[in-house]
């Protein structure tokens, strides 16, 4: 028994941070949910890097004999309107989405935590400018801001990222800012305050980390708006470009035919649902594995 | 987990079901209304009812029902038929005409319409304050051009009254087939006195005076236009419908689901979805034909590698239109070779190059891509719309396995793209037109040097003089034979690449009589009805 | 309160005009222009255009001009309709978007609160997550595909509703149900969480202790709090609601600002794109501050001085 | 069961589930507590006694938590066996609760009046006025000045103390017969923790309740408690009268506990600390929880002790008592 005493005293020398994310894994291993998420999520990722491969169809080969032909043991997903095979599309569909999902969800959490931390943290007229900034960027029309970029600079994947994450940062700003504003009061920041902690070491060490849990639901939510936006961004010209196809543009496509052939919009969105729904029970799982009132006794 | 499979299966089995669309002859319902009223699809918002403030054909639909014009459009045929003029006359070689006006024509105000309101009508949308869209056709008359630039007063224009029901309009230069323009609504007579008391604000339905078949009874922006049987119409008597409701509807799934409930009688052309076309087709209710619209990519003649006759001809050949018209697009669009769409009486049949893929490889071998080697990529832009990209796409493929060579996608929104078109800068560019009006000078003259709508870059004077020496021959045999050679040069030097005649397409619930498909989708309403007696076929045969 | 109120408006001014100013050149950065069409107009008929819409002008002049005409409570003309003004088409077309945004927030608010509620109660118990699962739904799938696919069950299959336009008390249950989905979802979700850390209080076991029934635990003692959350969220999705309507209006062919906003843009109408640009930003700005003083309302611990 | 028995705890055990692993936070607590008594309850955190004062109220959360048996008679009926609203019609009118952190647990959206009048709306069926009228009496008896200005205050606008008071106004409002104070001071003051206690002591005499009075401090029971029930581990080792629990200590954690206990009499150059920390309930130890820590072990540890009656009123679980 002295031993376990004494193994416990070791687990609090480490540096906080670490044990912190530790425990998180620890807690999240257990959640049965979020792991499924995971394994559904690696299981999507790996498939769309690799089963491409594995088919004897490209993703833009045109076959127009064979135009939107129901699922069959040829095509398991059916053809799109020009008679290729949606199984490819959609797999090759789902690197493009899932990048773009993730690095824009990435940009959007970099900066809007950081902006919204900082502007909480100080509060006063930094807080009052700052967040009037993403007042008058929130009302920008953003139709617009995106027509002006591609009308003045090249067309790119990362033009891509920078607009997705550059709009989305907006909200994530205000939700780290409120959360801030309320807990940048309490004991554990004022403690190390007067231990003499710097600022920037309070904000990421202290400050930020707790405030994860809505921060982490936000992200899941981001990841699907984000999906969207790229299929908003492909009508303006931006985006993949045909015949390139990604989930987005693939359901968005597809909608139209609903009614007709329903597999065009079925198999992309259907795999892009699952991914959701398998980020979202991450998310969930690790908001709970953050947050700290969750910990049971 | 296991709750949530059941939902998405249950999800799942509630799109695939209804999807199967029934196998009946006629889509959706069918029961005829029991009421003179039309319901129809009208794709956008007007953007004025006043005929000199805008140019598009929902407004055109609508505004040709409200005024009547010297003449009216055949409901078949598009041949123009007397309306407030009882008979013409071409003098001169077709340098001038003579309007011989109706006396019962009266205003919704009472008053009687005269040659005087088409003086100042005309007048008025030549006049450069005015900013009149369609201006362009009033050039056809006595110093509409000039007038238009500012160089001359709007009353010089070449049309007066010789009495109050005698109207001479004297062309710029002879026109014999000015008379076919004539029913287009910028020809519209206006009532002055209304239009001079309300401004900008004189077509709405508090303040609008007006004289065709039908008045404005209400107009809700974005919701709907109704209009009302006009009691006092000279022709009221043959006026069968009682109502007409014009919705401005952009979505076109949207179109297939009202009409589908049988909320829309008829949907205008090109309202249906692509991918319903297949299914549809098959209907009763659906209605295809000959389009006046010419589908086509224009080349940027002014950039390498382009530059080169052999090139784009070479683009052309390779291009299997048969199976884009056929297998992708597949409502009836027929492959095109030339620019002007057939349909036309008596213009001849003018064949450009045709799918080749031998002589493709050959031309472009002889370019110095052989196998496309060493050529460029280029870049196929065009504005964002499903049927573009596709046909864009298969295209690129094409291209890529007859050539060699590689073509990159760029959609852009609507205005982007026009501007770069505008400015020129693209190496191949999708385009269509459509005709004003029945005769190949609206689509042959896109490439009279000094219009703006061409946009390839392509000047050729030996083209401009043929087509104005064309137009003025009053023989109409002679003059579609010159017309003819006109286009040949066109396609010979291959500045475009025509891609398809468009094909009517629309839906049109079979109680609605007297509307016929043609070659403006235009359908006067004054000769369509509702057949409240209508019944399937073979609920007849049983009888 | 009223000086808050007060203060705020006047906060609001700078902020305003710098949306102003950089909307304005913005806008006329993208390319295009108001007459633009599929067939060009005569260049004529463009000039005379742009001088009859004051738009020859150097842009800084039109700018003043605009800022001027602004000051007078005028939004400015229409250049796609001719004939109309900006502050017409706000005044026609608002009170559709009104009642739209209204009811689809009603019916998110009501169904959102509610399953965000039961959903904390049974946490954990498959009603929790069968809701969850509906709500994780919500915001997966986008407008576009949930307005087809309720038409099709509802108005093409049960025939029980109408598949679009506008007027009449029916047309309005579909297109409301489309746009309220994510938020229904976005509010259950944000209940159901305020209401779990509310539920964990102290108090809420001193208000079992007294012998109160669990409805009055849950309705009297717990929502407040719980439903803090939601109220924050409220301002941006009211305004969200009445102008971000685009896609629902378009399938719905509803008259809303919605569609007025994403014509004027392709068409380049430039003042009606201005005039609902800063409508909509004096709206949330208003909708921010209402949130704040019902917030304020809500929690007594905190005070506006 | 004699009368003057108000209540009887008997084998209660309460569970809680989780990540696969069940923690025995009350594991078989029995006691009585008679008429007009006050029973003290000691323990260090985590030992259940909280637990088990939520239990006889049936306030614990399920899940994590579950009463999986045991019986806790009042006034002859099985609190266990009623129905949700029979047990609702007990809790605030008969048995009231005070708890620990008088921060938390005053609902911070609602004024204190609202908060006071709305037990007494319930139990005593007052009207508005009425209600309002008795809340500010109860505000007055509990010591607070002003009250009937105060009533309409919410609870941030209180200190800690006051809120404290509040919460014994409430919780005596409808004159219950037991009153159970989960560790009422000790997120107080000393100074106002004396005060609270003694206003807990006056009104007692005053209504005649029984209480409960749980506390991890054996200073505080001291001079307010008829018995002591030691808790360790989800146990009561030992149960006496508090005074002979403070002169004859017989198990060795209660023993720990009382040397524990600053002595300002004798100069301690250090404050004793039982070695080791509380157990971790979801992996106790075979035998007695306490051995781990126990200075005394012997053989017989490994195995569970029974219950030893050592004189009328003192019970203490330990084999050193065989």
């Amino acid at each position: 028994m002295s031993q376990q005493v004494n193994t416990r005293v070791e687990d609090t020398s480490p540096v906080v941070g670490s044990s912190l994310w530790q425990d998180a894994w620890q807690r999240l291993k257990k959640n049965k949910l979020a792991m499924l998420g995971v394994v559904i999520l690696l299981i999507i990722i790996l498939v769309s890097t690799f089963g491409p491969l594995l088919s004897s169809y490209s993703y833009d080969q045109i076959n127009l004999d064979r135009n939107s032909e129901p699922p069959s043991w040829e095509h398991w997903f059916g053809t799109d309107q020009l008679g290729r095979d949606i199984l490819v599309r959609t797999l090759v569909g789902g690197r493009i989405s899932l990048m773009v999902g993730i690095i824009a969800t990435a940009v959007s959490f970099v900066i809007g935590v950081t902006y919204g931390a900082i502007s909480g943290y100080f509060g006063g007229y930094i807080d009052e400018l700052m967040m009037r900034i993403v007042d008058i960027i929130y009302s920008l029309p953003y139709l617009f801001l995106v027509i002006v970029l591609l009308a003045f600079f090249t067309k790119s994947i990362f033009m891509l990222f920078f607009i997705l994450g550059g709009v989305s940062w907006l909200t994530m700003a205000r939700i780290v800012r409120g959360q801030v504003l309320s807990i940048k009061n309490q004991e554990f920041i004022e403690a190390a305050r007067a231990v003499g902690v710097e600022t920037p070491m309070i904000i990421f060490r202290h400050v930020i980390p707790n405030t994860l849990g809505p921060v982490i639901v936000y992200t899941t939510l981001t990841i699907p708006s984000a999906m969207l936006s790229e299929a908003f961004l492909s009508f303006l010209g931006l985006g993949v470009q045909p015949p390139l196809a990604s989930w987005g543009t693939m359901v968005n496509d597809g909608v139209e035919a609903i009614a007709v052939y329903p597999w065009q919009l079925i198999f992309p969105g259907l795999l892009m649902a699952v991914t959701l729904f398998s980020l979202n029970f991450l998310g969930d799982g690790l908001r709970d594995a953050l947050d700290p009132q969750m910990r049971k006794d | 987990m296991h709750k949530i499979k059941t939902a998405i299966v249950c999800v799942l089995i509630a799109i695939i079901v209804p999807a199967c669309i029934s196998a009946s002859a006629y889509f959706g319902k069918i029961t005829p209304r029991q009421e003179q009223i039309l319901h129809y699809s009208n794709a956008a918002e007007p953007r004025s009812l006043d005929p000199h403030k805008t140019s598009g054909i929902p407004e055109g639909n609508i505004i040709m029902s409200l005024i009547d014009r010297l003449t009216d459009y055949d409901a078949k045929t598009l041949e123009p038929r007397p309306a407030i003029a009882e008979r013409w006359e071409a003098v001169d070689k077709a340098k001038k005409w003579i309007f011989y006006l109706r006396k019962n024509v009266f205003w919704t105000n009472k008053r009687p319409v005269t040659a005087h309101d088409f003086v100042w009508a005309w007048q008025r949308g030549i006049d450069p304050k005015t900013a009149t869209p369609y201006a362009g056709l009033l050039y056809y008359v006595k110093n509409g051009e000039a007038i238009s630039q500012g160089k001359m007063a709007p009353t010089e224009l070449g049309i007066k009254a010789i009495d109050d029901y005698t109207l001479e309009v004297e062309m710029e230069r002879p026109t014999a087939f000015f008379i076919k323009m004539t029913p287009h609504f910028v020809f519209s007579p206006l009532p002055r006195e209304t239009v001079e008391k309300y401004g900008d604000k004189w077509a709405t339905p508090e303040n609008i005076v007006s004289c065709g078949a039908f008045k404005l009874a209400e107009h809700k922006p974005y919701d709907k236009v109704l209009l009302v049987k006009n009691p006092d119409y000279w022709d009221a008597a043959n006026v069968k419908l009682d109502k007409a409701y014009f919705y401005p509807i952009d979505d076109n799934p949207t179109n297939v689901n009202l009409y589908k409930a049988g909320e829309l009688d008829v949907i205008q052309s090109g309202g249906i979805p692509l991918s319903f076309i297949k299914t549809l087709r098959k209907k009763k209710d659906y209605v295809g034909g000959a389009f006046f619209t010419t589908c086509y990519y224009s080349l940027n003649i002014k950039r390498k590698p382009l530059d080169d006759v052999r090139v784009r001809r070479a683009l052309n050949m390779a291009i299997d239109k048969a199976s884009i018209t056929d297998k992708l697009i597949a409502k009836g669009d027929l492959p095109a070779t030339s620019l002007v769409p057939p349909g036309l009486s008596g213009y001849p049949k003018v064949n450009g190059d045709s799918y080749n893929t031998q002589q493709a490889k050959k031309l472009m071998a002889e370019a110095g891509f052989p196998d496309g080697k060493g050529f460029p990529t280029i870049t196929i832009y065009f504005n964002t719309l499903e049927a573009n990209r596709q046909i864009a796409e298969a295209i690129q493929r094409m291209w890529k396995e007859t050539l060699g060579i590689s073509a990159e996608l760029q959609n852009e929104e609507w205005q982007t793209f026009t501007a770069r078109r505008e400015r020129r800068e693209f190496d191949i560019a999708r385009e269509s037109w459509t005709g004003d009006y029945l005769d190949p000078d609206t689509f042959l003259n896109l490439f009279a040097n000094d219009n703006p709508n061409n946009h390839s870059g392509w000047i050729n004077e030996e083209y401009k003089n043929l087509l104005q020496e064309a137009n003025q021959e009053p023989d109409e045999v002679k003059r579609n034979e010159m017309l003819a050679k006109v286009e040949k040069i066109l396609l010979d030097e291959a500045v475009i690449i025509p891609i398809y005649f468009y094909a009517l397409s629309y839906m049109q619930k079979p109680y609605v009589d007297g509307w016929y498909p043609n070659l403006f989708d235009i359908h006067p309403l004054k000769s369509v009805s509702i057949n409240t007696n209508w019944q399937p076929e073979d609920n007849l045969s049983k009888k | 309160m009223l000086k808050l109120i007060i203060r705020r408006l006047l906060g609001m001014i700078p902020v305003l005009f710098i949306i102003i100013t950089l909307t304005f050149f913005l806008i006329r950065l993208a390319p295009g222009n108001p007459f633009a069409n599929d067939k060009a107009f005569p260049e004529e008929v463009i000039q005379a255009l742009n001088k009859q819409y004051g738009l020859d002008k150097p842009l800084h002049i039109q700018y003043f001009n605009y800022i001027t005409e602004l000051a007078k409570g005028n939004l400015g003309p229409s250049t796609r309709y001719a004939g109309k003004t900006v502050n017409e088409m706000i005044a026609e077309h608002l009170p559709t978007s009104l009642a739209l945004g209204l009811i689809a927030y009603g019916f998110a608010l009501i169904l959102g609160v509610s399953i965000g509620i039961i959903s904390s109660l049974r946490q954990n118990s498959s009603l929790d997550y069968l809701s969850m699962a509906i709500a994780m739904f919500g915001i997966s799938i986008p407008s576009f595909v949930l307005g087809p696919l309720l038409v099709i069950v509802f108005s093409l299959t049960l025939f029980w509703l109408p598949p679009a336009r506008w007027g009449e008390p029916k047309h309005l249950i579909l297109p409301a149900l489309t746009l309220s989905a994510i938020y229904i979802a976005y509010i259950a979700r944000l209940t159901r969480s305020g209401m779990l850390e509310v539920l964990r209080a102290d108090y809420i076991r001193t208000a079992r202790a007294k012998g109160l029934t669990e409805s009055v635990v849950v309705l009297r003692h717990a929502l407040r709090g719980g439903i803090i959350p939601v109220v924050s969220f409220t301002g941006p999705a009211l305004t969200f609601l009445l102008a971000g309507t685009i896609v629902v209006e378009k399938i719905f062919v509803i008259p809303g600002l919605g569609r007025i906003f994403i014509e004027a843009a392709n068409s380049r109408d430039y003042f009606v794109v201005m005039g609902l640009t800063l409508f909509v930003s004096i709206l949330l700005v208003i909708m921010n501050l209402l949130v704040d003083i019902v917030i304020g309302l809500l929690d007594p611990r905190i005070s506006y001085k | 069961m004699s009368t003057n028995i108000i209540l009887s705890v008997r084998n209660l055990q309460t569970y809680f589930y989780g990540d696969g692993s069940v923690v025995k936070a009350v594991d078989g607590v029995s006691f009585e507590l008679k008429k007009g008594e006050t029973l003290g309850i000691v323990g260090e955190s985590g030992s259940g006694k909280s637990v088990t004062s939520l239990s006889i109220l049936r306030l614990i959360a399920y899940p994590p938590g579950k009463i999986i048996g045991g019986e806790v008679v009042f006034d002859n009926k099985d609190l266990m066996k009623l129905s949700e609203s029979e047990i609702r019609r007990i809790r605030g009118k008969r048995i009231a609760m005070i708890f620990q952190d008088p921060m938390t647990s005053l609902n911070p959206f609602m004024t204190i009046g609202a908060q006071l009048k709305e037990i007494t709306e319930l139990h005593e069926g007052l009207s508005s006025s009425q209600a309002r009228k008795k809340a500010i009496e109860m505000l007055e008896l509990v010591g607070i000045s002003d009250a009937s200005r105060r009533i309409d205050d919410y609870p941030h606008q209180f200190s800690g103390g006051m809120r404290q008071r509040v919460m014994i106004a409430m919780a005596l409002s409808c004159k219950p017969e037991l009153l159970i104070a989960d560790e009422p001071t000790t997120a107080l003051d000393v100074t106002i923790q004396a005060q609270i206690l003694e206003l807990i002591k006056g009104l007692k005499e005053k209504i005649g309740t029984s209480v409960i009075l749980i506390t991890h401090d054996l200073g505080i029971v001291a001079g307010m408690t008829d018995h002591i029930a030691v808790m360790y581990a989800g146990k009561i080792v030992e149960y006496a009268p508090t005074e002979e629990l403070f002169s004859t200590p017989h198990h060795p954690y209660t023993k720990g506990l009382l040397k524990s206990v600053p002595d300002p009499m004798t100069d301690q150059k250090q404050l004793f600390q039982i070695p080791g920390l509380p157990p971790d309930l979801s992996r106790l130890p075979k035998g007695c929880p306490f051995s781990p820590r126990c200075s005394n072990v012997k053989a017989e540890c490994q195995e569970f002790p029974p219950i030893k009656q050592i004189n009328a009123n003192h019970y203490s679980a330990c084999w050193l008592e065989n």
